[in-house]
């Protein structure tokens, strides 16, 4: 029985509306009243709030398209990161958009297509849904990525960047083709359901399909070995792009990882259990190591996104060995995501607002930033050391519940996990630290830097405070973060 | 014999193509050829598709419509691709993907 | 000669039987002279240097008040009924059972030790407000030895183990203060830091001793610690050998006995006046205090014990003694005098005279501070040290000069002075108990301590002068103690005449052991006429040859040497049997190789480790971000890609290029996972 | 009334952060109100802490007191559950006045780069996480508050440390000490704890078999003790160890505490030492040996010989420094040594001499921190050789040194003593189960390591407070101890008498709660 719910799409209706509007005014801006489509998107994504705390608040939950698109609590609560992740992303993006003065009307255009993209993603309860929706949300990154076109960097983060998609992509494909073959299904109901009367819960092939599968989500969660993409193209792009690429696009991976594997594959744990151990071993292991030899900001930012993925990535591990593992496991990547996304967006919009000053992304330029730009250095040292994890700083209780996660399972595989990712944490310390220490342990340079560039800062400014607000307060009180963990595991019946 | 070993055939069509697809995407220089590498991918993925809703026969013809949006979207990336491509070959005077090294520590 | 039964005594009071009383409010207050000096010292540190005397006169006026009080203690417990009296007040309680209390115990020997301290400190103190005249740090001076006063009184005033060791340390660390008291010279700090040192080394054995007898008995109180010795408790039994010769060995330090009097000499640093109260009189008796203490433990349980202390008390009587024939320096003959007289205290309580052993330490503290202090007045007018320097002062310096012959002998034991005495019931008892060798070699021992003296006297008070500038007899503040020290070196030794009991006083044996805790020793009842005449004659013939070897004729004969070279024993005396040779080696291999060596395994070893970690993390991380994540892949990439041409055969050369790696790579990883995941896992 | 009671524990640990807060508003050049508002606040604090001594019912020291049990993370258990007892009443207290004492100390004495607004604005900080930490009855709590210590730490150390370059062994490149220090610092700590939380989660889990809720409260886990054994309960104390082990710090996880206290700032030293060290062994006697006394048996003889190398190690290494902090900090080693080898006995007079060990510790080893800042300050230079004759110089702080150098070899009388002998006594006869030659074989290695502390202690006062003053400092001006030191001095002085000659200042409070804690711990080894 197909019947919609105006009020249960508008969110999406609200962007999408948004994103026609900022193309129609683009039209008719002149060129030096061309912010004015920031201002526009940016109240777009606070209108498409408005719904969603309705519905969140009122407890509904909605089923359209003979349950294709599902809003539920799960659905609400991601819809909403998404939307504030996309909400400070536009104001990273103001400043440094308009300093640069690149097509700033396309640039928002893309940038709302994607969250309309990860929007969508959140409801789709079919491969078809999830396919269109993933696709929508990377296919405007490819073009945003290269968005310097005038920097060869950028071009190039662009094309590695639209290669490696499209394999994956490809290779996605190819597995829930094999789904599809094997099921005769698409919605993951339907794929459950004829896995578990079909007993097909050990069949290789079915294996081969989880695993093809896992590479379309590996990439877009850049999960080692699927993550080589990632530092060139965080490096290249406009840094607000990489922003968004590390958590919104990141966040979108996870997402559709977790409807496809709690939803449709939650039996064939066989499969995708191990596969993900390895890849969370893997992804910390490779990308810790890694990042302690980035001297470039940015490069580091990535190296450490790929790192914080495989932290994500560990409580599916748990989910697949324990036996109440699926409900614990998505509580905790909930919670790591949305910690996560505030976060890593408050690293980057100091780093971006740091680089505006200091002109350039390395490290070792940074140096004094605590003494000339106090509060600057205080900003940079919460965010970093909040990505490494210490109390009481939010970043603390996404690694815990990540630990909890793992540690529900006493079997040996989980403690080992437990283990690795407990060094790695103590590893990851010291890059980010190496941050803080430059900032502020070094001499400031002789010549200190001022910020010459042209726009506005406070969007910029006003991105870092709620970040900060959000980082300090779930820091001392997670039980905020906990709200989005239980609200989301209702996704597992 | 019937639908059983017909699927088959396809099915080994469209993986040989599908593997010919990913090897030419990690041979190729020339990216316009890496693109159509990735054509070949997708088309491997809609035969597959096809040949399992006529084994399925579902009722709202899945695989037919999942084929569907892959051509669309198909079409949207070879797009996003060329421009890609064109905005290098803008800035390089050079479409080969082999060359892109710049960010290598 | 009396056996007293220590079993039957220590019973009776117990039981209330014994005939004691409480003191009254002398008892009850006898807290204040424990406090008092302690209150002087946080005085005169914190208000000393204004005050007029800068300090002294607290100093002073403390002591004078300890010695009214302990003086009526002394009247209180002679008689037929002494005085027994015990106080405690709870410090804390520290689970297992075990309490730790601080308070203060009036029995004869602690009114003994009570008295001795007060009145040879009075005498120092006074003396030393003389001395120090224009000295540097007086007010420090004062406090420091106000410091040790209280220390001192704390550690004999003590009812448990507990405090000793407070007050055993607190005396140490006194000793220290006033031994470096001129620091400025790293030789004098020195010697006060191997005074502490040694102590502490000997402490060790004290405080697992202690620690020992409290986990058993599950008390640190003397009363209980006799209680289970004299029921011969089944607790204390298997370990009190153990426990015993550890509290000895803790005795042996601040005792210098043998091996641990290496410190005692190198103490003559500090101001005469410390080494008249701290290293002669008093300080270095706490030893025998303890023995004296503990005595029912080594009396009853311990008798194993026994043989090793009376070795080292032996040696140390005899081998100490002889160091002293060839010292150059005044103070350090005193110093190695004394020693050897506090191996013949050791010796005493050892073999199982109580009295014997405690009525030598109390004789000894009057005739030797009096001998220090005669010392110190000398080193005051000729300002040396060394006897070489001096020569013929009683003429003039004629109160000194006759204080310190009298010092002398008593200290040589010639009848009828202190001395005499109290050797006398040494030889006596040993005698008794039928450690007749060494009774013999202490025999041997008091001839050669006549010998030294004699030397030292003929030395410094005979022949000519030899030293510069006019010597002038010392002030009167100083001379003035000297006689009131002279006074006990003469008579001290009537209050123990074997045989005879003064009326009103008692004798010294009923002071000491019907109200004491520790009894049950054997003393002498009468004189044994042929040992005393065995002691007076080693004594005398010692004087006798001390006066012809270095009397002002021998002095003449042989201007330049002062002392008799012994081939092959002279030279192992010049070095202190090398004794001091093995302790500094000792120490130099903690400082050096071993300290350096731990250093080195914590720089290099341990943190070499940390370090190589981090660096090994680096490294690991380069290889990982430039081998694996940046570059290895190529390997990969073109094994994949060669396996791919290898079936196809399509391309002879493979060309993979930067984006064709990272998806090479892709492939790859998924291949391995599909490997691992299908067909390994 | 009740309201205290309700209060008084949270207004104790979070005023200093609410005060590092409102610190921050006030404009940084305005040093002095900085000052003042910072002393007001740690000395409000203090104040609480001392009504909170004053109202505690030591009748009943071994019950948590002035408790607080409130929900905080509902979804994983955690809740807001503090209080006081017996043995951590007295580290409180002693938390919130050293913080006091660094204030007023810090008044005229900052290190390069100055900045007292960030600098106490980090020491208050530091106060909510050291008192959190005494007072957290839930381990993920207790987890928060033994971490966030770590960040200002870390930052007072690498901002206003030790500039001086440094060849570190194994590295090619020298680095300013600072950098060194606070990394390693940083990096040994957060490892330890990272293995710590693994524990904690462990017994979180464990504890909610056989039918009932996981919980992390630690009372309740006490309760549960019986849930916890085998193997697992051997990890899940390995994983704890190694995190207390590293606070500690034990050998041979102590090689960033010379680093770090060379490195510190004066009061960054003397916090560390004299507080964030009893964190760890404080951690022991709360968490480790209550939840999991089985296991705590089966590590004890070890951890008895990580002590007492450590109390060899530490002198025998002192005696090897040149620099008068590393030295102390080396003998932090040593008398940590002591306070574990108390706990590993796993008695009463143990348990309770490892307590008093970190009082005294805390009280002492400040001290001469304090004093080693003091003189580097003036000096200019912390190398014994170029010291000397300080005493001369100025007589009252070397009169300090000497006192304080006599307290940390535990001289009797004075309040270092009480924690060695004790931990001494303990080993003669640790808890029954345990071998008791192998304790006292420890025992005695213990007391031949007090005769080492005295050897560097008074070979250190050689070098530095007594003989000539070298030629260096000839002509020149010395102040001695200025007011501001005089009273941040003073408390510590006469608290170590004080504790020396009457230590049931410390004691009558734990001792209770020790008894307690040992015979519920090990009810089946000291039944009948």
């Amino acid at each position: 029985m197909t019947r919609i719910d105006w009020l249960a799409i508008a969110p999406e209706l609200v962007v999408a509306g948004t994103l026609l509007v900022v193309l129609a005014v683009d039209l008719f801006l002149p060129r030096e009243r061309k912010y004015y489509v920031a201002a526009l998107a940016v109240l777009g994504t606070t209108l498409a709030m408005v719904p969603v705390i309705l519905m969140a608040v009122a407890g509904d939950s909605y089923s359209m398209f003979d349950g294709s698109y599902v809003v539920d609590q799960f659905a609400l609560v991601l819809k909403g990161v998404f939307l504030v992740a996309g909400y400070l992303v536009l104001l990273i993006s103001v400043s440094y958009v308009e300093s640069d003065r690149f097509y700033q009307g396309e640039y928002y255009l893309l940038l709302l297509s994607s969250l309309l993209g990860s929007m969508v993603l959140t409801s789709g309860r079919d491969l078809v849904v999830l396919f269109v929706a993933l696709e929508l949300t990377t296919g405007p990154l490819f073009l945003l990525a290269g968005w310097r076109k005038g920097d060869l960097r950028s071009n190039e983060a662009s094309l590695k960047f639209f290669i490696i998609g499209v394999l994956s992509t490809g290779l996605m494909l190819y597995g829930m083709s094999l789904l599809f073959g094997l099921t005769g299904e698409l919605s993951f109901a339907g794929i459950r359901e004829a896995i578990a009367s079909a007993g097909l819960a050990s069949e290789p092939v079915l294996g081969l399909a989880v695993l093809l599968i896992l590479v379309g989500f590996g990439f877009k969660v850049s999960a080692v070995p699927f993550h080589f993409w990632a530092p060139d193209t965080y490096q290249g792009s406009p840094p607000p792009v990489t922003a968004y690429l590390s958590v919104s696009s990141k966040l979108a991976g996870f997402v559709a990882m977790l409807v496809v594997i709690y939803l449709a594959l939650p039996a064939v744990t066989e499969f995708w259990g191990p596969a993900l151990w390895l890849m969370a071993a893997a992804s910390m292991t490779v990308a810790n190591l890694s990042a302690l030899r980035q001297t470039h900001l940015i490069r580091l930012l990535a190296y450490s996104s790929v790192a914080q993925a495989g932290f994500m990535l560990v409580p599916f591990a748990g989910a697949a060995i324990a036996d109440d593992g699926l409900a614990e496991g998505l509580g905790a990547t909930v919670i790591y995501l949305v910690i996560y996304a505030v976060m890593n967006l408050g690293a980057f919009a100091v780093v971006i607002a740091g680089g505006r000053r200091i002109g350039s992304y390395e490290i070792s330029e940074w140096r004094g930033l605590g003494s000339y730009a106090p509060r600057q250095g205080v900003m940079l040292a919460v965010f970093f050391l909040s990505l490494a994890g210490l109390p009481p700083l939010a970043g603390w209780f996404a690694k815990f519940v990540m630990f909890r996660a793992i540690l529900i399972s006493t079997g040996p595989a989980g403690v080992w996990l437990a283990v690795i990712a407990a060094v790695n944490a103590v590893v990851a310390f010291y890059y980010y630290a190496r941050v803080v220490k430059s900032a502020w342990f070094d001499k400031a340079p002789d010549v200190i830097p001022e910020d010459t560039e042209a726009g506005p800062t406070g969007p910029l400014n006003l991105a870092v405070g709620v970040s900060l607000v959000v980082v300090l307060v779930v820091g001392a009180f997670p039980a905020i973060a906990t709200f989005f963990g239980d609200a989301a595991a209702a996704l597992v019946p | 014999m019937g639908v059983e070993v017909i699927l088959n055939q396809f099915l080994i069509l469209a993986a040989v193509l599908f593997v010919m697809g990913v090897y030419g995407l990690l041979v190729r220089r020339n990216a316009v050829m890496v693109l159509l590498a990735v054509e070949l991918m997708l088309a491997a993925v809609n035969i597959n598709l096809v040949a399992m809703e006529a084994f399925w026969q579902t009722t709202e013809a899945l695989g037919q419509i999942l084929a569907v949006f892959i051509i669309t979207v198909a079409a949207a990336e070879v797009g996003i691709g060329l421009a890609i491509i064109l905005l290098i070959f803008r800035n390089r005077r050079s479409a080969n993907v082999d060359e892109l090294d710049l960010m290598r520590w | 000669m009396v056996n007293a039964g220590l079993t039957t005594i220590y019973l009776a009071a117990e039981e209330g039987a014994i005939h004691a009383g409480t003191g009254g409010i002398w008892s009850e207050w006898a807290g204040l002279m424990l406090i008092g000096p302690m209150l002087a010292f946080l005085v005169i540190v914190m208000f000393g240097k204004r005050m007029r005397y800068q300090g002294a006169e607290v100093a002073i006026g403390v002591m004078a008040f300890n010695l009214i009080w302990s003086t009526v203690l002394l009247v209180l417990n002679m008689g037929d009924e002494g005085v027994l009296y015990e106080r405690s007040i709870e410090i804390a309680r520290v689970g297992g059972g075990l309490v730790f209390e601080l308070g203060w115990m009036v029995d004869g020997l602690s009114i003994m030790m009570y008295w001795v301290v007060a009145a040879v400190g009075l005498a120092v103190f006074v003396y030393a407000h003389g001395y120090m005249k224009g000295e540097i740090r007086v007010t420090f001076f004062f406090a420091a030895l106000s410091l040790f006063a209280g220390s001192m009184l704390v550690l004999v005033g003590s009812p448990n183990l507990v405090q000793l060791i407070i007050g055993w340390e607190g005396v140490g660390l006194a000793s220290y203060l006033l031994i470096g008291h001129y620091w400025e010279d790293k030789e004098n700090s020195s010697a006060a830091m191997k005074a502490f040192y040694t102590n502490k080394v000997a402490d060790v054995g004290l405080i697992i001793g202690v620690i020992i007898i409290g986990v058993v008995l599950g008390s640190f109180h003397y009363w209980d610690l006799a209680a289970a010795a004299a029921e011969h408790s089944d607790l204390l039994g298997p370990v009190a050998v153990t426990a015993a010769i550890l509290l000895f060995i803790g005795a042996m330090g601040k005792s210098a006995q043998f091996p641990f009097h290496i410190w005692l000499p190198d103490a003559m640093a500090g101001p005469t006046p410390v080494s008249a109260l701290m290293h002669a009189a008093t300080m270095v008796t706490a030893g025998i205090y303890l023995m004296a203490r503990t005595f029912p433990l080594y009396q009853e349980l311990a008798t194993a014990a026994r043989p090793w202390m009376i070795a080292a008390g032996t040696i140390t009587l005899f081998g100490m003694g002889l160091l002293a024939l060839v010292v150059d320096d005044i103070k350090r003959v005193l110093a190695y005098s004394t020693v050897s007289q506090l191996g013949y205290m050791m010796t005493a309580v050892a073999a199982g005279g109580y009295t014997a052993g405690l009525f030598h330490l109390f004789t000894h503290a009057f005739f030797k501070a009096l001998l220090f202090l005669g010392a110190g007045s000398v080193i005051h007018a000729v300002h040396s040290n060394n006897m070489s320097d001096m020569g013929g002062l009683r003429h003039h310096m004629p109160h000194t000069y006759r204080t310190f012959v009298i010092g002398s002998l008593a200290l040589a034991g010639i009848f009828p002075l202190s001395g005499f005495w109290s050797k006398d019931e040494i030889l006596a008892t040993l005698g008794y108990e039928g450690y007749n060798l060494v009774m013999w070699i202490a025999v041997a021992g008091a001839f050669v301590t006549a010998f030294y003296m004699a030397r030292a006297v003929s030395l410094t008070f005979f022949g000519e002068y030899r030293g510069h500038g006019h010597p002038h007899e010392s002030p009167r503040i100083m001379t003035a103690p000297l006689w009131a020290l002279a006074v006990p070196a003469v008579i001290a030794g009537l209050v123990n005449i074997p045989g005879l009991k003064l009326p009103l006083i008692g004798s010294f044996t009923s002071w000491l052991s019907v109200r004491s805790v520790s009894m049950g020793d054997h003393h002498a009842e009468s004189i044994d006429l042929g040992l005393a005449a065995a002691g007076l004659a080693a004594a005398v013939a010692g004087l006798w040859l001390g006066w012809v070897a270095f009397g002002p004729k021998a002095a003449k004969r042989r201007a330049e040497r002062d002392w008799v070279e012994v081939p092959g024993l002279y030279p192992l005396l010049r070095q202190k049997y090398y004794l001091d040779h093995v302790a500094l080696g000792m120490v130099w291999t903690i400082r050096s190789p071993l300290a350096r060596a731990v250093n080195w395994v914590n720089d290099y070893v341990i943190d070499g480790v940390v370090n190589m970690v981090g660096a090994l993390c680096q490294g690991l991380a380069s290889l990982v971000y430039r081998g694996v994540d940046q570059r290895g892949i190529d390997g990969v990439v073109h094994g994949v890609s060669y396996g791919a041409s290898g079936m196809g055969g399509l391309l002879r050369r493979i060309q993979s290029g930067r984006v064709q790696q990272y998806a090479g790579l892709l492939v790859a990883g998924l291949l391995l996972l599909v490997v691992l995941v299908l067909f390994v896992l | 009334m009740e309201l205290f009671e309700i209060w008084a524990l949270s207004l104790i640990v979070f005023l200093p952060l609410a005060g590092a807060l409102v610190a921050l508003a006030i404009p940084k050049e305005r040093e002095e109100a900085v000052k003042l508002w910072a002393l007001g606040v740690s000395g409000v604090t203090l104040i609480l802490a001392v009504i909170v001594a004053a109202r505690f019912d030591f009748g009943a020291a071994g019950r948590f007191q002035f408790e607080v049990d409130l929900p905080w993370i509902g979804a994983i258990g955690a809740n807001y559950h503090i209080g006081v007892d017996g043995i951590s009443l007295p580290l409180l207290v002693l938390s919130a006045l050293v913080v006091v004492l660094c204030v007023i100390y810090s008044w005229k004495h900052w290190d390069e780069p100055h900045n007292p607004r960030g600098f106490l604005v980090l020491m208050l900080i530091l106060a909510t996480g050291m008192n959190g930490t005494f007072v957290a009855l839930d381990l993920v709590l207790f987890f928060i508050f033994f971490e966030l210590v770590l960040l200002p730490m870390y930052f007072m150390i690498g901002i206003w440390g030790d500039r001086t370059m440094r060849k570190i062994p194994g590295f090619k490149k020298e680095v300013e000490t600072r950098l060194y220090a606070a990394i390693k610092f940083f990096i040994f700590t957060l490892f330890g704890s990272a293995f710590m939380l693994l524990g904690f989660l462990a017994l979180y889990f464990k504890s909610g078999s056989g039918g009932l809720d996981p919980t992390f409260d630690i009372p309740e886990l006490i309760g549960r003790g019986f849930l916890f054994e085998g193997t697992f309960a051997w990890l899940v104390f390995g994983a704890m160890f190694l995190g207390f082990a590293v606070k500690v710090p034990m050998w041979p996880f102590h090689t960033w505490l010379p680093d770090a206290h060379t490195a510190a700032p004066t009061v960054g030293s003397v916090l560390l030492a004299a507080i964030l060290l009893k964190l760890g062994s404080y951690a022991f006697i709360r968490i480790s040996i209550p939840i999991l006394p089985e296991t705590a048996r089966e590590w004890a003889p070890f951890i008895a010989v990580l002590s007492v190398i450590g109390i060899i190690y530490g002198s025998l290494a002192c005696l090897a420094q040149t620099d008068v902090k590393r030295l102390i900090a080396f003998s932090s080693v040593g008398h940590m040594g002591f306070v574990m080898l108390g706990i590993a006995t796993l008695t009463e007079v143990g348990i309770n001499a490892a307590i008093i060990g970190m009082v005294a510790h805390g009280l002492i080893t400040g001290l001469l921190f304090f004093l080693a800042g003091s003189m580097h300050h003036r000096y200019h230079t912390r190398e014994m050789s170029r010291l000397g004759g300080n005493l001369k110089l100025m007589p009252v702080l070397g009169g300090i040194l000497g006192f304080t150098a006599m307290a940390s070899l535990g001289l009797p009388g004075l309040a270092g003593f009480w924690g060695e002998f004790m931990a001494l006594l303990g080993s003669y006869q640790p808890l029954p189960g345990l071998s008791t030659d192998f304790f006292r074989t420890a025992m005695v290695i213990g007391a031949i390591g007090t005769v080492l502390t005295a050897g560097y202690m008074l070979w250190m006062l050689q070098k530095v407070n007594l003989g000539e003053p070298s030629s260096e400092w000839a002509g020149k001006k010395f102040h001695d101890v200025d007011r501001y030191e005089m009273i941040a001095w003073v408390p510590l002085i006469v608290l170590i008498v004080a504790v020396g000659v009457y230590p049931k200042l410390v004691l009558g409070v734990t001792t209770d709660a020790v008894v307690g804690l040992v015979e519920t711990a090990f009810s089946s080894v000291l039944g009948g």
